[in-house]
C-alpha cells in the first residue's frame, strides 16, 4: 500500500547533533507543506554514548509520539552503533518496515550476510554513506556529519527540496536571534557572532547539498521512488 | 438540633451534587430554579417578610469603612433591616472564636447554626461575607437548621442558599429595597 | 483597592484583551516549537505576576524559559525555591498575598510536594500548575509515565490533560481564566506527559505576542487576599477548626465540600474554554471505543486508522478534563459501544478506574484496561492494534 | 496605612460587639513609637486564646504585637502547633499553612507584596516553634536566609514539641528525657542563633522574655533591619511550663533562672544593620 507516512529512525552517539538533525528534517519537511514532528530520546545521554532521535513527516496530521518502534527509515550517525553496539535496538534495524531505507555513515560495509539476507527478504536498501569524511572533505569540520547526514536522507526519498532544507537550517541556527526579538538592533558584538554563524550555515548548506546529489544519483541508480508524494498533488487528487 | 458534636452534624449533601449550580449572569436562583432577579427579589422579600425573626447578617465587606462601596452598602442594610422589620447580627470576623460566641450578639461561619437556633431565625440574608465563608456557612445551615437563606452576593452567587441573587451593588440593593416596599404594601404590613 | 478591570496595558506594555477574545478569536500564525516552548508562549500572553522554579527533568525548560520572561519584564516576581515542597509553599505565598501565579513539576518533584496540594485547594488558591508527568521512584527513571497523576485526583485541585503543544498553550491559558472564577477559585493542575509534549516540536497556531489577558483582580477571590488591606483586619488563612477549639466538626466537613463543589461549579466555565470537556475522533458510530487521555488518546488515534484500513470502525473519546470527570460527556459518547478499551501510561490504570466508576449501570460495554505501557515506553499504534484484534476475535491482516 | 480595615461603619456600629470597635477606637494605629509601655492602656491585638495559663508564649505574643512598629501593614506567618490556637485571635492578616513551611510562604508572600505595593512598607514576620523552625521546617527556614529574604523570624523556643503531647526536638537540651527520648536527648541543643548568623541574617538576638521592654527593642530592631536589608532572626525562649512539670505562676521565674545561662541575652548585627538601628534610633522610634 502507498505509504502516507515516513518514520525515521536515528541512532548515533552523544554530541553528533543527531537531535538537531531530527529537528532540522521536521522543519525542512514542515515548510516543504508536510505534517512533520521531531523529537529526540528521552533519556540523559553523555558524549560518545548511545543517543538517539526520531523525525515524522506525513501527508495527514501526525499524532503518534515517541520513539519509532517501526521505522521506514534508519540513519546510522556512527559506525560505532552497529560494531560496538551502541544502540537501544538490537539489532540496530529492529522494527524495519518492508520497503525501507537504512542510510549508514561508514567508509566501509559494517553488514553482516545474515543482516543483508533479512534486509533484503525485506526489499530494505542500503546505503553506506561517508558523512564524516565528506563533512570534513566540504565543511572542514566533523561538526557538519548530521548535515551531510539530511542531505543523503532527502536526496534518496526525495519529497523535500533543497530549498526547504535550507530554510530548516536556517530556522535551527538564526532562531535565537529571531526569537531574542532584537535581528534589527543586533549590536556590533552580535553581528561579528551572526556573521560567524552566517559563515556556519554557508558551509553546512554546501555539505547538505552535495550530499543530497551524491544520494540522488544512487536513488536514481537502485530505482527508488520517492517515499512520499508531493503535498500538492495530494491537495489535487483530494481536490483541495 | 444537632445530632452530634459540639454543633452540627455532617452538612452533606451540597446543592452541586443535586445538579445546582450558581445562577448565569443576569439571572437569579430560587431553590433549583433560574430565574429574573426580579422574580428572586420578590420571593426574597416576601420570605424574609413573612417567616420569624427574618434576620440579615452583614459580614465584613459591608461592616467595615474600607471603600465607598462599603460605606453606600452599609446605609442600605439599614434601610433594608427598617423595611423588611429585620434583625442585624454582624458577622464581623471569620475567625474560630474561643471560648465560644454569643449567639445572641454575633454569627460565626465555623457554626452558624447556633446563632440561627438561639434567635429561632427563619429566614435570613448574607451579605458583605467572602464567599468561600458564606458557603461554608450556608452549607452548615442548610443541613441544621430549618433557616430560609437568602446570598445577596457582589460576584457569583451561593447555590447553597434557598434564593441567590449575584452581582449585586448599590444599585441592585436600591431595586431590591423598592421591590420589598411593594410586597410589604401588597402584604398589607405598612 | 486596584480596579485592574479598567487597565488597558499589562505591566509589560502588551493590550489587555479578554478571554474570549484571546483564546478564540485573534488571528494566529503557525509556528514549531516543543511543548516547552509553548508553555513560554503561554505564559507570555498571560499577564502573569509570579512563579517559582526547582530543575527536574523534564519540566526544567519551560521553568527556564518563564525565568526569561521575568528578565524581559513579563513577569513579577520569579526564582529558584529550595525543593518542590517550598516552591509549591512560595507560589501558595505568591497566591494568598494576590498575584497570578504558576508554577511547574514533574514525578518525584510532585510527591516531595504533595503535602502543599489539598492545601493550595483549601485555601482556594488559583495557582497553576504544569505537570509534565515523568516515571517516579524507585527505582530513577526519567523518561515519561504518568502514575503520579492518579496520586493528584483527590486533591480538590482541577486536572485538565493536554494532548498536543497546541492543547497545552490554549489550557494554560484558559486555566487562569477558569480557575480564577470566584465561585471556582481552586488551582488547575494542566498536565501533560513529560517528553512526549514536552520535548517533541511540532507546528503550533499562536495570537500575536502584542495581547494579554486581563490581570488577576485579588480582591474577587472568595477569601480575603493577604495583604492588610481588605476587611476583616483580624484574618487568619487557614485556621484550626476542631472540636478541641470548640468549633463544629461540621466546619471542616463543609469546608471540603465547599472545595469539591468548587471544582463542579467550574464546569460551564470550562467548557466553554476548553470547547467541550471531551474531543471525539474517528466513526461516531463504532462499536469499539477508546477512552484515553494526553498521549495515549494521541496513540489510540493512530490506531483508528489502522483500524479503519482492518476494515474496523472505531472512535476515541479524548478527555481533557479528570477533575471535574467529563460524566454525561463520556456515558453519552459510549451509548452503543461494545467494548471500551482504556489504553494508559502507568502500571495501574488510574484512568480505566474511573471510566469504571462512571460507567457503572450507564453502559453493557465490555470495559478492558489495555494497553497499558510505563517505565518510559511508547505506545505504537500498531501495540493497540494487536490488543485489540486479539481480544476481539478478528485476524491480523497487516499490522506492520 | 490599611487603617480603615479597621473602621467600622457608622450606620451599623451599634450592632458591632465592644471588642471591635475598641479595635477600631482604642489600639495604637499609626504609631511607630507604640510599645509594651502602652499594653495597660491600649486595645491588644490579641483576644483571649487557648493557651495554658500561665504560659510564656501568650506573654511574648502580646509583647510583640504590642512592639510591631507598623501593625496595620504587617502580615505574620506562622506554622503548626501551641500557637496555631492563638493566631485566629490576633487582630492583623496572619497565615497559618503547613507545618515547617513558614518561611517558604512568607516569601512568596513578601516578594509580591513588595510588587503589588512599592509604595508602601508591608512587614512580613515568622512567628513558630522550635519543631517548625529548627527540624521539620529548618530547609525553608535557612533558604531564605540565603536567599535574603525581607523577612523577620521569630522562634518560640520551648525546647520540647508541646502541642504534640512533649516529644523531644532539636532544641531540647541533651539528657532531657521526654518522649521519643526515654533515655535522655542524646545530642546537642541545635545553636539555631549561630546557624542564622552562618546563614546571612543581619540581625539575630537570643533572649528570654522575662524582660518586656528589651523584647520590645529586639523586635524593634529585627523589623527595622528586616524592612531595608535582609534576614532577620529573633530567638526567644518560652518555657512549657507544663512539660517541665512547673505552675502556672512558675513561667517567669524559670525564664529568669535562664538569663543567667543558656539564654543570657545575646545579640549580632552586620554593619549595614547596624547603620539602620542608629538611623531608626535618631528618629527616636528606638
Amino acid at each position: 500500500m502507498k505509504r502516507k507516512r515516513v518514520n525515521i529512525r536515528m541512532p548515533a552517539l552523544g554530541g553528533q547533533g543527531a537531535v538537531t538533525a531530527a529537528h532540522i528534517i521536521a522543519t525542512a519537511a514542515d515548510y516543504e507543506g508536510y505534517y512533520a514532528v521531531s523529537n529526540p530520546f528521552f533519556g540523559a545521554e553523555k558524549r560518545m554514548a548511545p543517543a538517539e532521535s526520531y523525525a515524522r513527516i506525513g501527508l495527514e496530521p501526525i499524532y503518534d509520539r515517541g520513539e519509532v518502534v517501526y521505522p521506514d527509515v534508519i540513519m546510522v550517525f556512527h559506525p560505532q552503533v552497529i560494531t560496538m553496539g551502541k544502540s537501544y535496538t538490537m539489532p540496530f534495524y529492529s522494527g524495519i518496515k518492508k520497503n525501507g531505507l537504512i542510510i549508514i555513515n561508514t567508509e566501509e560495509d559494517l553488514l553482516t550476510d545474515e543482516d543483508k539476507e533479512y534486509l533484503d527478504s525485506l526489499n530494505v536498501k542500503v546505503l553506506n554513506f561517508p558523512a564524516t569524511k565528506f563533512a570534513i572533505d566540504i565543511a572542514g569540520t566533523e561538526l557538519s556529519t548530521n548535515m551531510a547526514m539530511i542531505g543523503a536522507l532527502f536526496g534518496v526519498i526525495g519529497c523535500v527540496g533543497l530549498e526547504a532544507i535550507e530554510e530548516g537550517i536556517k530556522s535551527r541556527f538564526l532562531k535565537k536571534f529571531v526569537a531574542s526579538g532584537g535581528t534589527a538592533s543586533l549590536d556590533s558584538a552580535l553581528e561579528r557572532k551572526f556573521k560567524k554563524k552566517l559563515e556556519l550555515i554557508e558551509k553546512n548548506l554546501n555539505t547538505a547539498k552535495s550530499a543530497y546529489e551524491l544520494a540522488e544519483r544512487w536513488a536514481n541508480e537502485q530505482g527508488i521512488e520517492p517515499f512520499l508524494p508531493r503535498p500538492q498533488e495530494v491537495m489535487k487528487t483530494q481536490g483541495v | 438540633m444537632a445530632h452530634i458534636g459540639q454543633s452540627g452534624y455532617s452538612p452533606y449533601p451540597v446543592a452541586v451534587y443535586e445538579g445546582i449550580l450558581t445562577p448565569p449572569p443576569g439571572k437569579a436562583l430560587v431553590f433549583n430554579e433560574i430565574v429574573d432577579e426580579d422574580i428572586a427579589m420578590r420571593e426574597a422579600a416576601k420570605a424574609m417578610l413573612t417567616r420569624q425573626n427574618p434576620t440579615i447578617f452583614p459580614g465584613p465587606q459591608v461592616l467595615y469603612a474600607w471603600n465607598e462601596e462599603a460605606k453606600e452598602k452599609a446605609k442600605l442594610v439599614r434601610k433594608m433591616a427598617e423595611v423588611l422589620g429585620a434583625k442585624i447580627i454582624p458577622m464581623y470576623d471569620y475567625r474560630p472564636k474561643y471560648p465560644k460566641i454569643n449567639p445572641a450578639v454575633e454569627i460565626n461561619p465555623n457554626h452558624p447554626n447556633l446563632t440561627i437556633w438561639h434567635n429561632k431565625i427563619k429566614a435570613c440574608i448574607f451579605v458583605g461575607v467572602h464567599c468561600h465563608y458564606a458557603n461554608v456557612a450556608l452549607k452548615i445551615i442548610r443541613a441544621e437548621t430549618d433557616c430560609f437563606t437568602i446570598a445577596m452576593c457582589s460576584l457569583a452567587g451561593h447555590e447553597d442558599a434557598m434564593i441567590t441573587l449575584r452581582d449585586q451593588h448599590v444599585e441592585d440593593m436600591e431595586r431590591f429595597i423598592k421591590i420589598a416596599e411593594e410586597v410589604k404594601r401588597e402584604l398589607k404590613k405598612y | 483597592m486596584q480596579a485592574t478591570e479598567t487597565l488597558l496595558y499589562n505591566r509589560a506594555g502588551q493590550k489587555i484583551v479578554s478571554p474570549d477574545y484571546l483564546l478564540f478569536e485573534a488571528p494566529r500564525t503557525k509556528h514549531f516549537m516543543t511543548g516547552s516552548e509553548a508553555v513560554k508562549e503561554a505564559v507570555k500572553r498571560a499577564s502573569v505576576d509570579a512563579s517559582v522554579s526547582y530543575p527536574i527533568t523534564p519540566q526544567s525548560e519551560a521553568a527556564h524559559l518563564i525565568g526569561e520572561l521575568w528578565a524581559e519584564g513579563y513577569v513579577g516576581v520569579y526564582f529558584r525555591g529550595e525543593s518542590e515542597f517550598g516552591v509549591m509553599s512560595e507560589v501558595a505565598g505568591c497566591a494568598m498575598a494576590g498575584a497570578r501565579t504558576i508554577t511547574t513539576t514533574s514525578g518525584p518533584g510532585t510527591l516531595r510536594a504533595m503535602e502543599n496540594f489539598p492545601m493550595w485547594a483549601g485555601t482556594r488558591i488559583p495557582v497553576q500548575l504544569v505537570l509534565m508527568a515523568r516515571g517516579i521512584n524507585s527505582p530513577l527513571s526519567i523518561q515519561p509515565d504518568n502514575l503520579e497523576v492518579g496520586f493528584l485526583l483527590d486533591t480538590g485541585c482541577m486536572i485538565w490533560y493536554a494532548e498536543t503543544a497546541q492543547d497545552l498553550f490554549d489550557m494554560i491559558l484558559a486555566g487562569f481564566t477558569v480557575a480564577e472564577q470566584p465561585d471556582v477559585h481552586v488551582p488547575v493542575i494542566n498536565v501533560i506527559d513529560g517528553f512526549f509534549v514536552s520535548h517533541t516540536r511540532e507546528a503550533i497556531m499562536l495570537p500575536p505576542d502584542d495581547i494579554a489577558l486581563p490581570p488577576y483582580n485579588p480582591y474577587k477571590a472568595p477569601l480575603p487576599v493577604i495583604d492588610a488591606e481588605v476587611p476583616p483586619g483580624r484574618f487568619l488563612r487557614d485556621p484550626f477548626v476542631m472540636k478541641s477549639n470548640y468549633i463544629s466538626y461540621a466546619t471542616h466537613a463543609s469546608w471540603q465540600w465547599e472545595v469539591r463543589a468548587a471544582i463542579e461549579r467550574s464546569r460551564p466555565y470550562a467548557k466553554h474554554y476548553l470547547r467541550g470537556l471531551i474531543e471525539l475522533f474517528g466513526n461516531p458510530e463504532a462499536e469499539l471505543v477508546f477512552v484515553a487521555c494526553g498521549t495515549a488518546s494521541a496513540q489510540a488515534k493512530e490506531a483508528v486508522r489502522l483500524l479503519e484500513d482492518e476494515g474496523i470502525p472505531a472512535k476515541v473519546v479524548k478527555l481533557k478534563t479528570i477533575r471535574p470527570f467529563p460524566i454525561e460527556e463520556l456515558r453519552e459518547s459510549v451509548k452503543g459501544a461494545k467494548y471500551i478499551f482504556v489504553p494508559e501510561f502507568n502500571v495501574v490504570g488510574w484512568l480505566e478506574r474511573e471510566v469504571r466508576r462512571y460507567l457503572y449501570g450507564h453502559s453493557n460495554a465490555e470495559i478492558i484496561g489495555a494497553p497499558r505501557v510505563a517505565g518510559g515506553m511508547t505506545m505504537p499504534a500498531e501495540a493497540i492494534v494487536k490488543e485489540v484484534l486479539k481480544l476481539t476475535g478478528k485476524e491480523v491482516k497487516h499490522v506492520i | 496605612m490599611s487603617y480603615n480595615i479597621y473602621e467600622i461603619n457608622e450606620d451599623l456600629k451599634e450592632f458591632i460587639p465592644k471588642e471591635i470597635i475598641d479595635l477600631q477606637e482604642r489600639a495604637t494605629w499609626g504609631n511607630p513609637k507604640r510599645g509594651v509601655m502602652d499594653l495597660p492602656y491600649s486595645k491588644e491585638l490579641v483576644e483571649e486564646h487557648s493557651l495554658c495559663a500561665g504560659c510564656p508564649e501568650s506573654a511574648a505574643i502580646r509583647y510583640i504585637l504590642a512592639s510591631l512598629p507598623n501593625p496595620e501593614d504587617t502580615i505574620i506567618v506562622n506554622s503548626t502547633g501551641c500557637t496555631s490556637l492563638v493566631f485566629p485571635h490576633i487582630a492583623l492578616h496572619t497565615v497559618h499553612s503547613l507545618f515547617g513551611n513558614q518561611n517558604a510562604v512568607a516569601s512568596g508572600i513578601k516578594r509580591v507584596l513588595e510588587m503589588r505595593f512599592p509604595d508602601k512598607v508591608k512587614d512580613v514576620v515568622v512567628l513558630a516553634g522550635d519543631g517548625a523552625t529548627v527540624d521539620i521546617g529548618l530547609d525553608c527556614t535557612l533558604q531564605s536566609f540565603f536567599r535574603q529574604e525581607k523577612i523577620t523570624t521569630i522562634c518560640f523556643d520551648n525546647e520540647v514539641y508541646a502541642n504534640t503531647g512533649g516529644q523531644e526536638s532539636g532544641l531540647t537540651v541533651k539528657g532531657y528525657v521526654f518522649k521519643m527520648a526515654p533515655k535522655g536527648k542524646q545530642w546537642n541543643k541545635v545553636p539555631m542563633w549561630q546557624l542564622a548568623i552562618d546563614s546571612g541574617c543581619h540581625y539575630v538576638a537570643r533572649l528570654t522574655v522575662s524582660s518586656p521592654k528589651r523584647v520590645e527593642q529586639v523586635i524593634k530592631k529585627a523589623i527595622y533591619v528586616a524592612r531595608e536589608v535582609g534576614p532577620t532572626y529573633v530567638h526567644l525562649y518560652t518555657p512549657c511550663i507544663l512539660e517541665l512539670g512547673l505552675n502556672s505562676d512558675d513561667g517567669l521565674e524559670e525564664m529568669r533562672n535562664r538569663d543567667k545561662e543558656r539564654f543570657a541575652f545575646f545579640e549580632y548585627m552586620t554593619p549595614q544593620a547596624e547603620e539602620v538601628i542608629n538611623k531608626v534610633k535618631e528618629e527616636c522610634l528606638l
